[in-house]
């Protein structure tokens, strides 16, 4: 706890893509980490929006779950199924 | 070049010459690929353009990824995966996927599990533009 | 060409372009290939050159039978067998497959088909010349 | 029986490949068809070595058994197992 209080916090940076980026208006592009604990929470503090199913989650460019813990300086990202190749 | 993100149109065998080229001539006896070309229907429509976005920094990580997991699992020389992004027309390559082995079953499975792998874990998205003008995002990959 | 029997060295990425260029573009999505390539290796023993023989007549007739059972067997628009004959060096290319269809899974399916089949029915025999300058029939194909 | 002996006979013609060739010394290149009914006969009249294992047949480019009848006019060859691709 004195770490978090003491150190330099870095927001958790978010990232939307495809037909989800261009469903939202203005989401957030930064959120607070000191208000967020999971990748979901993410997604409550950046949209009104509520998370539709089959949302795909990264952490810092890895596949993430809506349940996994996020912290200072991360780059949280919600993209539709992939459709490439 | 084991993987490039292309967001320009690029020749495929040309891509390949080049990286067989990197590898030892005579080291390997099979060499596997496979192209996906934009095609000009999909679901039954008409399609004339598509547009293809990725994910930055995410996407080359995980095309590596996929080419260390083939290489854990088969008995391969090197692979290589090139994928374009950006405004694409129709009868262009989309994707190239190489895989060099001594063997011709190692070149074969790993040269589909690049595809498959890919279009399940590579952030890729397709929009397309269809004849009468409208856009629509695919929704999901057709299985393999 | 949907086949071609090859007495002088040949290049698969041209030979492909050639039969692609046939085909309708945008009409197919997926287009899978197999190269085979001759190694400087063989059960253990360097290989330096080796001399393919062929039935003429025959070969040709069970490569294009090969190709109509791929089509009756899979969705595929259209195939391509292209291999060399003669005297080969090491690095050459022996054996080219090209599969072109609508979707991944024929076109990579087929491919593999063709190459399995090749291997088992089309009357082709090799002769090894070894870095001892001795030569050797190979006597039976590797599992694929 | 009346036909086989008014009409004009064509030899069945041999040929071998690859191993097979070079282990023999000068076999027949053609066989009279009266003296032979199925593949393996062909082989018996064209060299004196028995047939090994494995070896492949055709008749008129076609794969055969050995025990395959044979006919006026007929190509027929021997080979050892195929090595292409």
């Amino acid at each position: 706890m004195v770490s978090r209080t003491l150190g330099t916090r870095m927001p958790i940076k978010v990232k939307f893509f495809a037909s989800l980026r261009e469903q939202m208006s203005n989401p957030a592009t930064e959120v607070d980490s000191n208000a967020v604990k999971t990748v979901a929470d993410v997604w409550e503090k950046a949209t009104p929006k509520p998370m539709p199913p089959h949302v795909l989650c990264s952490v810092n460019l890895e596949h993430a779950e809506p349940s996994q813990a996020v912290n200072d300086g991360d780059e949280v990202a919600f993209f539709p199924p992939i459709t490439g190749g | 070049m084991p993987i490039a993100i292309e967001p320009q149109s690029f020749n495929p065998s040309e891509a390949q010459a080049q990286f067989e080229a990197s590898l030892v001539k005579g080291s390997y006896g099979a060499s596997a690929n496979f192209i996906g070309t934009m095609r000009d229907f999909n679901e039954g429509d008409d399609v004339v353009a598509m547009e293809l976005e990725h994910y930055p920094g995410m996407t080359e990580k995980e095309l590596h990824a996929i080419i260390n997991d083939a290489k854990s699992r088969w008995d391969i020389i090197d692979a290589l995966i090139v994928h374009r992004v950006g405004k694409i027309d129709t009868g262009e390559p989309i994707v190239l996927t190489v895989v060099c082995s001594a063997h011709r079953a190692a070149a074969f499975d790993a040269c589909r599990f690049l595809m498959e792998a890919l279009k399940s874990r590579a952030p890729f998205w397709k929009k397309e533009t269809l004849s009468d003008g409208s856009q629509r995002w695919v929704e999901k990959n057709t299985p393999g």
